[in-house]
C-alpha cells in the first residue's frame, strides 16, 4: 500500500511517459482530430462565414471524438490480462487507479485542445477575444470530459465490445459539456452574443460531480462480483 | 377533423408499439418458462438472491 | 470464515485456515456462465511448490487468478494466506498485494523499459523505499544469489533493485534498457517474473514460468522458484515442463476445472 | 396468487396470474376507452383572442392523450430504475435487479413514444419536426440515448454480478445527469415552446381534463401490467440461465472423467453440486 497520492503520480506519469514513447495519440489521435476539422470544412463547402461562426462547436465535436480514441488507448494499455489487474495486485486505492488515468487523459485532451485551438484559427478565420475565457473553459471541459470518459472507459473495457459501447454510453452523457463548452468558446471567440462566463459554472458543476462520482464508484468497477 | 392523418399516425404508431412490445414480453415469457423447473418460477414467493 | 462455522468445526478449521497458503474446497468460479472451476480442492502449505498440470481449458489459470482474488468465487470455500475468499470488496482484498501474479500472457508495457516495468511493479508494491535496505537481498532472497549480489555491489557501487532482479534473472544488462516489447517473448517471461520477485510476495502464482525459455532460462526460473520456496513462500506453478526441481514435487492435474486425485 | 403457486401443477407455463391475467383485460379495456374519449368525448382545442382571431391546436390536442401520459410514466420508470439501482447496490438482492432492468426497458418504450408523438403533434401544432430550443424534448432525447445504452449495455454478456452491479451504476449516474442536462438545456437555448403546464395553458375544459385523467390512469395499469410481465421474464431468464449453469457443471465435471478415466468420489461431487446453489 503506498500513499495514494504518490500513487496517482505514478499511474498518470507511467501513462504519460507511455504516451512520449508510443506517441499513439500524438501520431494517431491528433491528425484524426484536424482531419475531422477539414472534413467539417468540406460538409460546409467551404463556406468562411458559417465555418467560422460554427468554430467553437465544431471544435468541441472534434474534441469529443479525439477523446473517444484517447480514452479507449488509455485501457488498452491495461487490458493485457483482464481488467487493471496489476493495481488490484497492488493493492492501491482505487480512486488513485481514477485519479491517475484520468489525469493522464486530462493532460492529452489538453495538448489535443491547443492544436485543434490553432486549427480553427488557421481552418475556419476564428479570431479570439477571450483568452481567459477560453482557457478556464478548456481545462474545465477537458476535466469533466476526462473523469466521465475514465469511469465509463472502463466499464466498457471489460467487454468484449468494448470499442463500440464507449461512445453510445459516453457521448449522450457528454452533452453538457458540449453545450458549455460551446457557448463559452462562442463567446470568447466572438460568435455569439453571450455570457461566456456563465457557463463556466455548468462546466465545473460537471466536472466535479464526475470526478466525484468516479472516485466513488471505481473500487466497485474494477472488482469481479 | 383537423390534422387527421396526423392524429392517425400518432395514435397507430404509439398504440402499435405498445402492443408489439407487450406481444413480445409474452412470447418471451413463454418461451422462458419451459426452459425453467416449476418450482423455480415462484417470482413472488422467493425472498431473491 | 465466520465465527459461527469456527465454533461448530472447532478448532481444526481455525488450525486449516492458519497453515495453508492456500486452501480450496470445492470452489466454483464461472466466467459468464461457464465454469471454468468446478469445483476444485487444493491445499498448499507456506514453503510448499505445487505444480498444476492439465490439458488446455482445464481450468489452470482460472485456478491462480481465482488465488490471486482476481475472479470471484461463485461457490464453494477458499481461504488465501489466511483470508476467506467469499469476501468481496477491495477494502477486504488487501492480502492481494501479498500475492505475486505471473499471467499467461505477461502484464507488460511494451513501450516501457525492462527496467521501468520493473521499477513500476516496485513501486505500485510500496517496496521502492525500502530499497536502499534491501542490497544485501538483492531483488530476491536467495542463499545462492547473495554472494554474487555482495561482488557486484562492491564493484558498481549498489545496484538498484530493479537491475538485481532482472540480473538474477539474467537478462543481459545491454537489454535492461530497451523496450519490453522488443524483447523475445522468453526475455519477456524473464521481466516479468522479475516484476514478481521485486514485490517478494508471501505466495506465487506462476502461469507457464517457463514458457519459451531455452534450457538455461528454465533452470535460472526453477532455482528462483526454489529460492522463494526456500524462503517461506508458497509457490503454485502452471507448467507442462519437466523441471529439475520439479521432480520430486508434489503435482495436481486439472481436467473439467477440478482436480482429479484428492489432494491432502 | 400465493395459492397459485403451492401446488405444482397450478404453476402456469407463462408470466401471467390471475391477477395479472384481470389487470390486462381493464387495461385493454381503458385504452379503448381512452381512444373513445380522445376521439370523440373531448372537444377540440380552440380559443378566440380579444381581436376575435381563432388560435388552438384543434384536433390535433387529440394527440396529447397519448403523448403527456406516455411521457409522464417514461420519467416514473426511469426513476423506478434509478432507485431499483439504489436499492440493488445497498441490498444485492436481485429482485431489486430485476426491477430496474424491466423498469428501464418499460421507460425506453415509453420515452420512444413520448418522443414519436411529440415529433408528430410537433408539425401541425409548432409547424416543425422537431424544435431544437425546446428543453423538455432535448432533454426527454437524451434521456432515452442514456437508457438505450443501459439496455445496450444489459444485453452484452457478461458475469452476472458484475453486470447487475455496473448496470446499477451506469442507471445512477445517468439518472444524475438529467438535471444537468435540463439545466444545459434550459440555459443553452432560453426559449421554449413546450407547454409550459399543459393543464394550466389550454383552459382545459372538463372533458379534456377527464380525458388526460383517464390517460394517466390507463397508463399506470399499462406501466403496471408490462413491469409485473416484465420482471418475471427477467426472472425466468435469470432462472434458464442458471437452469444452463447446472448442466454446464455437470458436463464440465464429466471432462474430468472422460479423458483420463480417473474416477472422482461420489461424495464430493454431491457436495460440489449441492454448494453450486450458494449463491444462485
Amino acid at each position: 500500500m503506498i500513499a495514494p497520492l504518490r500513487a496517482v503520480a505514478l499511474i498518470a506519469g507511467k501513462d504519460l511517459r507511455i504516451e512520449l514513447r508510443s506517441r499513439v495519440v500524438f501520431n494517431h489521435v491528433l491528425p484524426f482530430a484536424v482531419l475531422v476539422l477539414i472534413l467539417f470544412g468540406f460538409a460546409l463547402d467551404a463556406d468562411s462565414d458559417a465555418l467560422s461562426s460554427f468554430a467553437p462547436g465544431l471544435f468541441w465535436v472534434a474534441v469529443l471524438l479525439a477523446a473517444l480514441l484517447a480514452i479507449g488507448r488509455s485501457f488498452a494499455l491495461e487490458r493485457a490480462d483482464g481488467a487493471l489487474d496489476s493495481f488490484r495486485l497492488a493493492n492501491i486505492s482505487p480512486v488513485a487507479v481514477f485519479a491517475g488515468k484520468a489525469l493522464a487523459v486530462f493532460v492529452q485532451l489538453l495538448v489535443l485542445e491547443v492544436v485543434l485551438g490553432i486549427g480553427i484559427v488557421v481552418f475556419y478565420g476564428a479570431s479570439l477575444e477571450k483568452p481567459g475565457l477560453l482557457v478556464v473553459a478548456g481545462v474545465l471541459a477537458a476535466a469533466g470530459i476526462a473523469s466521465a470518459g475514465t469511469l465509463y472507459g472502463v466499464v466498457a473495457s471489460q467487454l468484449a465490445v468494448r470499442e463500440t459501447i464507449l461512445p453510445l454510453l459516453l457521448l449522450p452523457v457528454l452533452a453538457p459539456v458540449l453545450i458549455g463548452a460551446t457557448r463559452a468558446f462562442g463567446d470568447a471567440f466572438g460568435t455569439v452574443a453571450v455570457n461566456g462566463w456563465s457557463w463556466l459554472g455548468l462546466l465545473g458543476a460537471f466536472a466535479l460531480v464526475y470526478t466525484t462520482f468516479g472516485a466513488l464508484v471505481f473500487g466497485p468497477l474494477l472488482e469481479e462480483g | 377533423m383537423t390534422h387527421i392523418g396526423y392524429l392517425v399516425a400518432g395514435w397507430s404508431i404509439g398504440l402499435g408499439v405498445l402492443g408489439a412490445y407487450a406481444l413480445s414480453i409474452l412470447i418471451r415469457g413463454r418461451k422462458l418458462s419451459s426452459q425453467v423447473l416449476p418450482k423455480r418460477r415462484r417470482w413472488m414467493t422467493s425472498d431473491g438472491d | 470464515m465466520s465465527a459461527r462455522s469456527l465454533v461448530s468445526e472447532g478448532f481444526d478449521s481455525l488450525k486449516l485456515a492458519m497453515d495453508y497458503a492456500v486452501s480450496l474446497r470445492s470452489a466454483v468460479v464461472l466466467l459468464g456462465r461457464f465454469p471454468a472451476l468446478s469445483g476444485a480442492d487444493i491445499s498448499v502449505e507456506r514453503g510448499e511448490i505445487v505444480v498444476v498440470r492439465g490439458a488446455n481449458g482445464a481450468g489452470k489459470t482460472t485456478l491462480l487468478r481465482l488465488c490471486a482474488g482476481l475472479v470471484a468465487l461463485y461457490a464453494g470455500e477458499g481461504e488465501v494466506l489466511g483470508y476467506d475468499l467469499r469476501e468481496a470488496g477491495s477494502a477486504a482484498k488487501d492480502w492481494r498485494s501479498r500475492v505475486g501474479f505471473l499471467g499467461h500472457e505477461t502484464r507488460l508495457y511494451g513501450d516501457l523499459t525492462a527496467k521501468e516495468n520493473v521499477e513500476f511493479a516496485l513501486a505500485l508494491s510500496g517496496r521502492a523505499a525500502l530499497s536502499a535496505r534491501a542490497q544485501r537481498g538483492g531483488g530476491l532472497r536467495g542463499g545462492g544469489q547473495r554472494g554474487r549480489e555482495l561482488r557486484h555491489s562492491t564493484a558498481t557501487g549498489s545496484p538498484s533493485v530493479a537491475a538485481s532482479a532482472l540480473e538474477r534473472l539474467e537478462l543481459p544488462e545491454r537489454l535492461h534498457h530497451e523496450r519490453v516489447s522488443r524483447l523475445s517473448a522468453g526475455q519477456q517471461r524473464r521481466v516479468a517474473l522479475a516484476c514478481v520477485s521485486v514485490r517478494h510476495p508471501e505466495l506465487w502464482l506462476l502461469d507457464e514460468p517457463h514458457a519459451s525459455l531455452d534450457a538455461d532460462g528454465r533452470e535460472c526460473v526453477d532455482d528462483v522458484i526454489a529460492e522463494a520456496a526456500a524462503a517461506g513462500a508458497a509457490v503454485i506453478v502452471v507448467t507442462h515442463e519437466q523441471g529439475k526441481v520439479f521432480d520430486n514435487l508434489r503435482t495436481a492435474t486439472l481436467a473439467g476445472g477440478r482436480f482429479m486425485e484428492a489432494l491432502p | 396468487m400465493a395459492e397459485n403457486t403451492n401446488s405444482p401443477t397450478s404453476i402456469p407455463d407463462n408470466t401471467s396470474s390471475p391477477t395479472t391475467r384481470i389487470l390486462g383485460w381493464v387495461t385493454l379495456a381503458g385504452l379503448a376507452l381512452l381512444v373513445i374519449f380522445a376521439f370523440f368525448v373531448s372537444p377540440e382545442d380552440s380559443r378566440q383572442t380579444a381581436d376575435g382571431t381563432i388560435i388552438g391546436q384543434f384536433d390535433a390536442v387529440r394527440l396529447l392523450y397519448i403523448h403527456v401520459p406516455s411521457a409522464v410514466f417514461a420519467y416514473v420508470s426511469f426513476s423506478i430504475t434509478g432507485l431499483g439501482s439504489i436499492i440493488y447496490l445497498w441490498r444485492r438482492t436481485r429482485w431489486w435487479d430485476h426491477v430496474a432492468h424491466a423498469s428501464a426497458e418499460i421507460g425506453v418504450i415509453f420515452c420512444g413514444i413520448t418522443l414519436l408523438t411529440g415529433i408528430i403533434w410537433g408539425r401541425p401544432v409548432w409547424n416543425t419536426w422537431w424544435e431544437w430550443g425546446d428543453v423538455r424534448l432535448v432533454t426527454t432525447l437524451l434521456l432515452f440515448l442514456i437508457f438505450v445504452g443501459y439496455l445496450a449495455f444489459r444485453a452484452v454478456p457478461n458475469e452476472p454480478h458484475r453486470q447487475a452491479r455496473n448496470a446499477s451504476i451506469l442507471a445512477i449516474v445517468g439518472a444524475l445527469n438529467i438535471p444537468v442536462v435540463n439545466r444545459s438545456v434550459e440555459w443553452w437555448e432560453n426559449r421554449t415552446l413546450h407547454q409550459r403546464s399543459t393543464l394550466a395553458d389550454l383552459k382545459i375544459e372538463d372533458e379534456t381534463l377527464l380525458t388526460l385523467m383517464i390517460g394517466f390512469a390507463v397508463f399506470a395499469l399499462l406501466f403496471l401490467w408490462l413491469l409485473v410481465h416484465r420482471f418475471r421474464v427477467a426472472w425466468l431468464s435469470k432462472e434458464a440461465a442458471e437452469a444452463g449453469l447446472e448442466q454446464a457443471l455437470a458436463e464440465r465435471r464429466a471432462e474430468a472423467s472422460s479423458s483420463s478415466g480417473a474416477e472422482v468420489s461420489g461424495s464430493s461431487r454431491a457436495e460440489a453440486s449441492s454448494s453450486v446453489e450458494a449463491r444462485s
